[in-house]
């Protein structure tokens, strides 16, 4: 057995632990910090299996802005006075859920255990292809170029998650803005971090995007950043978010996927859906990365801020 | 058989015979029609002598075995007049004639004349078609009309007896009715034609031959008054206005016998039915005089007096069963009941005219009423004589014979009693003068019923008029008189003790309490039966519904629901891995 | 993977195996919605875990870049439906004042 | 399989585009303007589906090769009959519910929430059906099933979040389960293209795995008796246009998938136990959601409940296709059945909550002990529901009795009585369920004071219903159309 | 033309159906006139069509659906019967209809399902295949509800709940057996006898049982006959039509048509199938007469009447033998001639003088001369007095009977007839020779509007003229006759 081995399993052995604690933990807010220690060692886990962009996409959505909404949504639920139900589970459910899992567990595992040897995968196709795809790195190309569709659908489930959270707004302040009022003070380290953080989370931002036509990074990642910026501005209480109703705002939103769609369209008329011409294939990508990395930017953020709360 | 017997339709009668024949009996359908309108109701009772001329005329003047085929109507309509058919068509179109002018007078005041009229119309209608009938289905519609078309006749006046009366006839005439369909439907399979001369032909081979004769004999038996199927007689005679009286009992009876002698195997032997019917008839002789003389009201006298006389007819027929007799009997029996409709006809004209006129038509009336009591009774000479006559050979002596004397005996008695009832009423007080119109045809009929006889007998009976004085027949028919004579005087001599108070309609008074407890009983019964189970629907439905509520409750809640799902995973997983599960 | 004895990406896929039944038992046995939600993503995460190390094919071979992809989109698409569970969660706390569905409340029937 | 020709009608490709383009100009442009956008797309959307029905019709199956990448690299998109038909009943029924909404979902005045946030959800659900109708990878299939959970969730929300957050947990299991399966599915054969798929014909354990994963997944989503606890409330209580599209659309998309799995991905690795199972459990929903539906005293939870109790009959198509049944005078007879149900129903169910939400709107509720007299109230409506009706549990001539008749044949002649007498308890239960608001509507002889619904709003469950029944009179285009590029398995069996 | 035919005479009600629905309330001059256009043309086809089909012709037109099932609408001889009663019969019930409801709400509605009715009969009489029949079949069902319910009162409301649920349950029994026998043999058309012998003899058993039994509810066989009384909630003209022409009919045509046209008289007597069935008709009319005995209000007394007297056309299909057809056959028209005078005469008098029941009567005869004329006379008709419609259907199945070696039928009609005598002779009774309470009242001459009393008194005369003419070659009799001729020598 290597070290390397031994750190994976020390690796598991830990991921399992936190898991548990974080799914069968007492307290909730505990069972959330765990959570999101959870996601850091799951990101760790896959830089083990050398999958940097799933890492730093784990790292930044599952960890991270998961994290945040549940941290959020248990301080809403804090604030009115809701508790989790006196008891917890029962015995017997416990028991009946154990054995239900367990045996999901087992099978999976030996599902694994029986796959056969010797698959290839994709891989061998991608990196074939990967020349006429206009970018270097092969998760980027997939993403953006061969899967182009799903990560389409995919800009579109986002937004429509947003749509759907504002859906929940009640008449009264429909347009209004989203999240309560913020109350830092603006000497507050807060504020000073709000003031800082923007000019250098866009430029990480912009980075994570260009690199990631050629290196593990792309419009999600870059996104998740600067969503988190703002998140931090407003938190720092320097900016308000900004109100449903606006115009801006709502171009912001679809512009990413729009970009998309309309590149996907064009190409339909082309001949080919989402048909990517191999000469303006880099070109054309980084400008499909950066109108998603806005769209995607904002949408996070409005997604953990929630729904519209107070009037504009 | 199929299709209609249209090839075989033989047009035989001249134009004027197959006009005639046509018209008897579309004219009196059409003024039951005309009766029905309003405006013309007045009118009709007017016309109703006019009626049956046609039929007369045919009788007269259409050659036997004349037929007239149209076999678009009904089943294939065949109109056919065979010998008996005419003389019974003949002397009942004439008994009509004289009842319709009868009834002009009798029936001017009365209410409900439009329907009187209309009902009249059919019943002639009805009865001159059974005469003429030549298919079992017009025989049967013929038939059908005379017995339903009557029963507004007899209950016309609308009194309790009356309806009465309705009830018990039409109860009867529908059960002889079906009886009478069922018989045809069995004949007529038998014979695969609807033709009655086929039919006949063929019923000594039915295999359901006793079953159809049977049900012939209690049919035409019902409508003849064959005990014990006369209730009716005794009651809707008397019960009726009496120019319905007269046809019904002139008439009307006589489709039951015609019936008979058209259907029934004359001279086959079918088994026991010779005797039976014979033995039956006489039966129904004696019953109806015993029974009858125990009545008061005098068309009541004559109505029993009817059921005896058929019972005789019946007898006779009876005999036409048996090998070698055959249509010599059927002549006979036509010959007799032929007398005795014209005379029970004109008799009960007589009370009507009684009835009317009190005290004041006592001579003359008196005198034909006597008459022709004696000649139903059988006196020498007289018409009844002849008939009498004509049916003792048939009879072939024997007991039989002797039995059928007797009832001479019982009839004049019997006669006499109505005498008695008709004259010896003493509350009779209107006193005016019969009208002619009630009169005239009283004499009409009973002059025909004293005289025809004389016309036909050479005819008919097979002999010359010289036999009825053979000096044994003479006294074949005297001697019951005299005896009739004997014990009338002793009766008025020596006060007989009061003869048992029987109901008019006898038999069918326990007859309908029985009926009535059964039906009651059964009432009962079903009432038991019908009561529904108790069973427990509420709390069952209750039950089950809350158990599939909480079912729900609990298939929308994750925890088991989640379950299922990842329990379902593994069971497809199973289903699909297990060996044998392929 | 039987062939190549226990290795690394072994280790990881049944650890996502593992984690996959952990969330489900989470799942299962929590009334209280956020913890549910909490489990789902647990589960989410160890489908992806397993998946990716499925497609893992040590040094030299290259990692199959689609699997991350698709794990990528998975991981957003996750995200959506939390995001929107939590917004849910949040709204019915502030009708019904709780943060389970009635049914599952012991001695609540549904009442819909 | 043919590639679109060089310059053909890029129609599939628009199916997905323009309800697309549609749901982000709809974010764009906001709740006043956004209503009036499906009065545009509606008749383009079904104009293009006629198109491809043509196509599919005229030159067979085709085929979408999207970014000119092949499978398994690539992603395709099928437009094959199966796909055609579905998706010209998504056209079909969006518009008619498009045109419906526009007025509970317009606004007259400011921008509302609902007036906002209900057009985008609407046309990225239209686009979500699109995608997952025709789509022909596994893992795009699960990213478009999951944009329709989300706006199915967001249109529930808008009656009741309770019922919104348990439609939700189901379809979250649901959707991890099916991934599950997607992740074993590639693992074992590197591809998650479903022709690809087809053509692997090896029997292994993690195909089995995985494809009882999906369909366990698949089956939470589509609410197959038992896993339909969610169903009901979360049809009872969304709005009228919203339930008309999740009964009568959003179910059939998970059910579809079903389809394309055991038909198309791996027929072989069905067993007799299996596609008696799912049968099983079809009639146990038949049964089950008749018998609940009989015990709803709210007209929407009624048919909400027939959804349930419709959804069964689908499932009886797994073991009667093939079989002794392949011997039936109709090709793939209890196949074509089913997917004619799956069209009936649609239409109909659509024309039903339409119908009851516009009793809602006349009366402001829905209880059927008090809907007395709508009848004369709303004619047209309670006409149309009648007729809906008439398709639900059946009848000739309508697309139902059809669907049932097909079916019944199949069974028969495969000697399943058992199946075929569920079918026929099925349609009588139907009648005593439905027959029981009907009943109640027509009762009374006045008038009740009703809010005004407008005359054209009538015509529109009117309009869906006589089409319910006009597919069993007008029913061969749609079934040669769904005959085109049909899996062989439909004809010889899953299961042998 | 000979393929328009069929067309023609389906499209004739359907048109007229949908525009009425359409029609405004209000607009009474264009329904009536659409109403009795519509009845007129269908009439003059079908007179055009039966000396057509006299000389043999077969009017025949096909529709697919999908592959292999099709609609085929074909008229022979049979079909020709069936819809030349139905079209003469709406033809006065529409009269009556319309002088009945005249001045009511809901009209339009009324008589655009009235037409609709009308169509799915006609489907009915044209089927030439199981499916095209089941078709019909079943939107008679859905088609007469909405008229059972009409009134929309408690009653009504819940005789259309037992009706619907009588009758779907039959026809998912009915459909099950089609299903059954047609998933072995393909289509079953009635033109040509199906290859029922790939079935085994049980099965053959089987499934003629399970389509007698789907259609026995709608022929109202003993013991499924109970919504049959119920549905008398129903407006007098509905009730007259469910009962004549409609339902009922529709039932036992079905019954025919399964026993000469899908089975076939061999395997009829070789499966011995058509004696339970003949005994199951037995049973009802008895008991259908006994309860029609028990009954004092008069329309449930005719329903009881109805339920017996439908099983006089089962029990004539169900023997085998000529005379039992035609005697089956002739009474599928004379029923509906006598049934329908009988509940336009009693629609009339509940309508136009309050009488329900059978204590009402008293008198009412001289009140009501024209309309009691033509109560008495279909009364006598079912009775089976000559020469009235009942009296040739009752003769010849008496003789089929006898034919077939089945004696006891005749005991049957004998029973049967003795009993309708005896609720109906009262019944005439009462109305003729008693006086009523109000007998004072002397007849005004106004019975009713005369579109109210006349349809009776023409059905009536119809009653009477079948029997009277029974021997011409285009009376119901006749053309059974050569219906039986064509069925017997192929």
């Amino acid at each position: 057995m290597t070290a390397a081995l031994l750190f994976d399993a020390g690796l598991c052995l830990l991921v399992l632990v936190v898991a548990f604690s974080a799914v069968a933990g007492r307290g909730l807010f505990g069972a959330i910090a765990f959570f999101i220690i959870y996601g850091m060692l799951i990101a760790l886990a896959w830089l083990r299996l050398e999958g940097v962009d799933v890492a730093l996409a784990e790292a930044a959505i599952g960890a991270g802005l998961t994290g945040m909404l549940l941290i959020g949504a248990w301080s809403m639920l804090k604030q009115l006075g809701v508790s989790g139900l006196p008891g917890g589970p029962s015995v017997p459910l416990r028991i009946a859920a154990g054995a239900v899992s367990g045996l999901v567990a087992l099978a999976l595992a030996a599902t694994v255990l029986a796959l056969p040897d010797g698959r290839e995968g994709l891989s061998p196709a991608v990196a074939e292809s990967l020349g006429r795809s206009g970018v270097d790195n092969p998760v980027t190309a997939v993403l953006l170029n061969f899967r182009a569709y799903d990560t389409l659908l995919e800009s579109v489930v986002l937004l429509i998650a947003l749509i759907a959270v504002w859906s929940l707004t009640p008449r009264a302040v429909w347009g209004g803005v989203p999240g309560l009022a913020q109350h830092a003070r603006s000497d507050g380290v807060l504020s000073m971090f709000g003031r800082l953080l923007p000019p250098l989370g866009l430029v990480v931002a912009i980075y994570l995007v260009w690199a990631g036509s050629s290196q593990p990074g792309g419009a999600f990642q870059a996104g998740t950043v600067l969503a988190a910026v703002w998140l931090l501005v407003v938190m720092a209480g320097l900016y308000d978010e900004p109100p449903a109703s606006s115009r801006n705002l709502r171009l912001a939103l679809v512009a990413g996927p729009g970009v998309f769609l309309a590149v996907g369209a064009v190409g339909a008329a082309f001949g080919v859906f989402m048909g990517i011409p191999e000469g303006f294939a880099k070109p054309l990508i980084l400008s499909i990365e950066f109108a998603l990395t806005v769209s995607i930017a904002v949408t996070l953020a409005l997604l953990v801020a929630g729904r519209p709360r107070r009037p504009a | 058989m199929g299709e209609p017997d249209r090839a075989t339709g033989v047009h035989s009668l001249s134009v004027v015979a197959s006009a005639l024949v046509a018209a008897v009996l579309p004219l009196p359908l059409a003024l039951a029609v005309l009766s029905a309108l309003p405006s013309l109701r007045a009118r009709m009772l007017d016309l109703l002598p006019l009626a049956p001329v046609p039929g007369l005329v045919a009788a007269l003047v259409v050659p036997d075995g004349s037929v007239l085929v149209v076999p678009e109507l009904l089943l294939g309509l065949r109109l056919e007049m065979t010998g008996n058919g005419a003389f019974f068509l003949g002397f009942a179109s004439f008994l009509w004639i004289a009842a319709g002018y009868f009834a002009r007078a009798y029936m001017k005041d009365a209410e409900h004349i439009g329907g009187f009229c209309a009902f009249w119309y059919l019943t002639l209608a009805g009865n001159l078609g059974v005469f003429l009938a030549g298919d079992v289905a017009t025989f049967y519609l013929s038939f059908a009309c005379v017995s339903l078309a009557a029963y507004p006749l007899i209950v016309h006046d609308r009194t309790e007896r009356a309806k009465r009366a309705g009830l018990v006839y039409i109860v009867l005439a529908v059960f002889g009715e079906t009886c009478l369909l069922l018989g045809f439907m069995l004949a007529v399979e038998g014979a695969q034609s609807i033709q009655i001369t086929d039919v006949r032909a063929a019923l000594a081979a039915n295999p359901w031959r006793d079953l159809t004769i049977a049900l012939l004999v209690v049919g035409f038996g019902l409508k003849a008054g064959l005990v014990p199927l006369h209730p009716w007689l005794p009651l809707a005679h008397p019960a009726a206005p009496t120019p319905a009286s007269a046809v019904l009992s002139g008439a009307i009876v006589k489709a039951g016998i015609f019936g008979l002698i058209q259907f029934l195997p004359a001279g086959a032997e079918p088994g026991w039915w010779s005797p039976l019917l014979i033995w039956a008839g006489i039966g129904t002789a004696w019953f109806g005089i015993l029974v009858g003389l125990t009545q008061r009201h005098p068309k009541t006298i004559l109505a029993y007096s009817t059921v005896s006389q058929m019972g005789l007819v019946i007898a006779v027929l009876g005999t036409s069963l048996q090998v070698g007799v055959g249509t010599a009997a059927l002549t006979a029996a036509t010959f007799y009941a032929l007398h005795h409709g014209l005379a029970k006809g004109a008799l009960f004209m007589g009370v009507g005219v009684i009835q009317k006129s009190g005290r004041r038509a006592a001579g003359a009336v008196a005198a034909i009423l006597a008459a022709l009591a004696l000649s139903v009774a059988g006196l020498p000479l007289m018409g009844g004589a002849l008939a009498k006559l004509a049916i003792k050979e048939p009879l072939g002596g024997g007991v039989v014979e002797l039995m059928v004397m007797l009832t001479a005996v019982g009839t004049g008695l019997l006669l006499l009693r109505f005498l008695f009832a008709v004259f010896g009423n003493r509350k009779q007080n209107a006193a005016i003068r019969p009208p002619m119109g009630l009169v005239l045809p009283l004499f009409a009929t009973g002059a025909a019923a004293l005289i025809l006889p004389w016309l036909l007998f050479g005819g008919l009976a097979g002999h010359p008029l010289a036999y009825a004085f053979e000096r044994g027949n003479l006294w074949t028919a005297l001697w019951p008189v005299l005896v009739t004579a004997a014990i009338a005087g002793l009766a008025l001599g020596w006060k007989m003790p009061r003869p048992p108070a029987i109901p008019e309609g006898d038999l069918i008074v326990p007859a309908s309490a029985v009926v009535a407890a059964a039906g009651r009983g059964l009432t009962l019964l079903y009432g038991r039966l019908a009561r529904p189970l108790p069973v427990p629907r509420e709390p069952l439905l209750r039950i089950t519904g809350s158990i599939i509520s909480a079912a729900e409750a609990r298939l929308a809640s994750w925890a088991v629901a989640g379950t299922i799902l990842i329990t379902f995973a593994l069971v497809l997983i199973a289903a699909n891995a297990l060996p044998g599960a392929r | 993977m039987s062939g190549a004895g226990l290795d690394s990406a072994t280790l990881f896929a049944l650890t996502g195996a593992i984690l996959i039944g952990i969330g489900v038992y989470g799942f299962i046995v929590h009334a209280h919605l956020l913890r549910r939600i909490l489990a789902f993503n647990v589960i989410g995460s160890g489908i992806f875990l397993m998946f990716g190390a499925l497609g893992f094919r040590g040094a030299g071979n290259g990692t199959d870049p689609v699997p991350q992809a698709l794990i990528i989109t998975g991981i957003v698409v996750a995200l959506s439906l939390t995001a929107l569970a939590v917004a849910l969660l949040v709204k019915l706390a502030e009708e019904e004042g709780g943060a389970t569905l009635p049914e599952e409340q012991p001695g609540r029937g549904e009442a819909e | 399989m043919t590639a679109p020709l060089p310059g053909a009608f890029p129609a599939l490709e628009l199916l997905i585009v323009l309800p697309l383009a549609a749901s982000l100009l709809a974010i764009l442009l906001g709740g006043r303007l956004a209503p009036r956008i499906v009065l545009l797309l509606g008749p383009a959307m079904l104009v293009v589906t006629a198109v491809l029905a043509f196509q599919i019709q005229t030159q067979g199956p085709v085929r979408v090769e999207i970014g000119g990448w092949e499978a398994p690299l690539g992603i395709a998109l099928i437009g094959d009959g199966l796909a055609g038909v579905f998706l010209v009943l998504t056209a079909i029924v969006m518009t008619a519910v498009g045109v419906f909404a526009q007025k509970p979902f317009g606004s007259e005045g400011a921008e509302t929430t609902e007036s906002y946030t209900f057009w985008p959800l609407y046309f990225a659900m239209w686009a979500a059906l699109n995608a997952v109708f025709c789509g022909g990878d596994l893992f795009n299939l699960y990213v478009a099933l999951e944009l329709l959970t989300l706006t199915a969730v967001a249109m529930v929300a808008y009656g009741s979040t309770r019922a919104a957050l348990r439609y939700l947990l189901f379809a979250l299991a649901g959707s991890l389960a099916y991934l599950m399966g997607i992740v074993l599915l590639y693992s074992a054969t590197g591809t998650l293209d479903i022709e690809l798929l087809a053509r692997q014909d090896t029997i292994e354990a993690t195909r089995m795995v995985s494809g009882a994963l999906m369909t366990a997944g698949l089956l939470a989503k589509t609410a197959l008796f038992p896993l339909h606890g969610w169903l009901p409330p979360a049809h009872g209580s969304a709005p009228a246009p919203a339930s008309a599209l999740l009964s009568s659309l959003v179910i059939k998309a998970s059910f579809v998938i079903i389809v394309r799995i055991w038909f198309d991905v791996m027929p072989d690795v069905a067993g007799t136990v299996f596609v008696q199972l799912l049968s099983i459990l079809g009639a146990g929903a038949v049964l089950y959601g008749s018998l609940l539906a009989l015990r709803q005293t709210r007209l929407k939870m009624i048919i909400a409940y027939s959804t349930v109790a419709q959804l069964g009959y689908l499932f009886f198509i797994f073991p009667l296709a093939g079989g002794a049944a392949a011997e039936t005078p109709w090709a793939a007879g209890a196949w074509s059945g089913g997917m004619f149900h799956a069209l009936a129903h649609g239409l109909a169910k659509a024309a039903m909550f339409l119908a009851a939400g516009l009793v809602i709107e006349a009366l402001g509720h829905d209880r059927i002990d008090d809907i007395k007299g709508i009848a004369r109230a709303l004619p047209l409506t309670m006409f149309a529901f009648g007729l809906a009706a008439v398709s639900l549990m059946g009848l000739p001539p309508s697309g139902g009795f059809l669907a049932k008749y097909l079916m019944l044949t199949a069974a028969l002649a495969d000697g399943q009585i058992g199946l075929a007498l569920v079918m026929l308890a099925g349609g009588l239960l139907a009648a005593a369920y439905l027959f029981r608001p009907v009943n109640r509507a027509l009762a009374g002889d006045y008038v009740p004071e009703v809010a005004v619904v407008t005359y054209w709003r009538q015509l529109i469950p009117l309009g869906l219903a006589l089409l319910s029944v006009a597919l069993g009179i007008i029913s061969e285009p749609p079934y040669d159309l769904l005959q085109v590029g049909r899996s062989k398995v439909a004809v010889e069996g899953i299961d042998d | 033309m000979t393929d328009a035919m069929p067309i023609l005479l389906m499209l004739c009600p359907l048109v007229s159906a949908v525009i009425i629905f359409f029609l405004r309330e209000e607009n009474e001059r264009l329904r009536t006139t659409i109403n009795i256009g519509s009845s007129l043309l269908k009439l003059g086809l079908v007179a055009w069509t039966l000396e057509g089909v006299g000389r043999g012709v077969i009017y025949e037109y096909r529709l697919e659906f999908v592959l292999g099932l099709y609609m085929l609408l074909r008229i022979d001889a049979l079909a020709l019967l069936f819809i030349a009663l139905s079209s003469f019969l709406w033809l006065v019930t529409t009269v009556y209809a319309i002088a009945y409801f005249r001045g009511t709400a809901n009209l339009s509605r009324f008589f655009g399902f009235f037409n609709l009715c009308v169509f799915a009969t006609t489907g009915i009489a044209l089927s030439g295949s199981l499916i095209s029949f089941f078709f019909f079949y079943e939107l008679l069902t859905l088609s007469t509800w909405p008229l059972v319910v009409h009134k929309g009162d408690h009653e009504s409301l819940a005789a259309g709940r037992t009706y619907l649920g009588y009758t779907m349950v039959g026809s998912a029994v009915l459909l099950f057996a089609i299903v059954w026998m047609e998933g072995t043999t393909g289509p079953v058309e009635f033109v040509a006898p199906p290859e029922l012998d790939k079935l085994s003899g049980t099965a053959q058993g089987a499934i003629f049982a399970l389509l007698v039994a789907g259609l026995a509810v709608k022929t109202a066989i003993v013991p499924v006959h109970s919504w049959l009384p119920k549905a008398m909630a129903a407006p007098a003209p509905v009730t007259a039509l469910l009962h004549a022409v409609a339902v009922v009919k529709a039932g036992a045509f079905g019954i025919v048509r399964i026993i000469y046209d899908v089975y076939g008289i061999d395997r009829m007597a070789e499966h011995s199938l058509g004696v339970p069935l003949a005994m199951a008709a037995s049973v009802t009319i008895i008991y259908g007469s006994l309860k029609a005995l028990q009954q004092t209000d008069i329309k449930r007394m005719l329903a009881f009447s109805t339920v017996s007297q439908i099983s006089y056309i089962v029990l004539g299909a169900s023997l085998p033998g000529p005379f039992a057809t035609i005697g089956g056959l002739v009474h599928l028209v004379h029923q509906g001639l006598m049934k329908i005078t009988l509940f336009f005469a009693a629609g009339v008098l509940a309508e136009r003088r309050g009488v329900h029941s059978v204590s009402q009567m008293a008198g009412i005869g001289r009140r009501m001369p024209l309309t009691m004329l033509a109560f008495s006379v279909a009364a006598l008709g079912l009775i089976g007095v000559p020469p009235l419609a009942g009296f040739v259907s009752k003769w010849y199945l008496g003789i089929g009977g006898l034919q077939a070696g089945h004696p006891w039928v005749i005991l049957v009609l004998a029973a049967s007839s003795l009993l309708n005598a005896a609720y109906f002779l009262p019944l005439i009774y009462r109305a003729w020779f008693t006086e009523g309470p109000d007998s004072l009242e002397q007849y005004d001459g106004k019975e009713g509007p005369t579109a109210l009393i006349l349809p009776a008194v023409v059905t009536a005369f119809a009653t009477l003229g079948v029997g009277v003419l029974a021997g011409f070659a285009f009376s119901p009799l006749g053309w059974a006759s050569l219906i039986v001729q064509r069925e017997y020598i192929p």
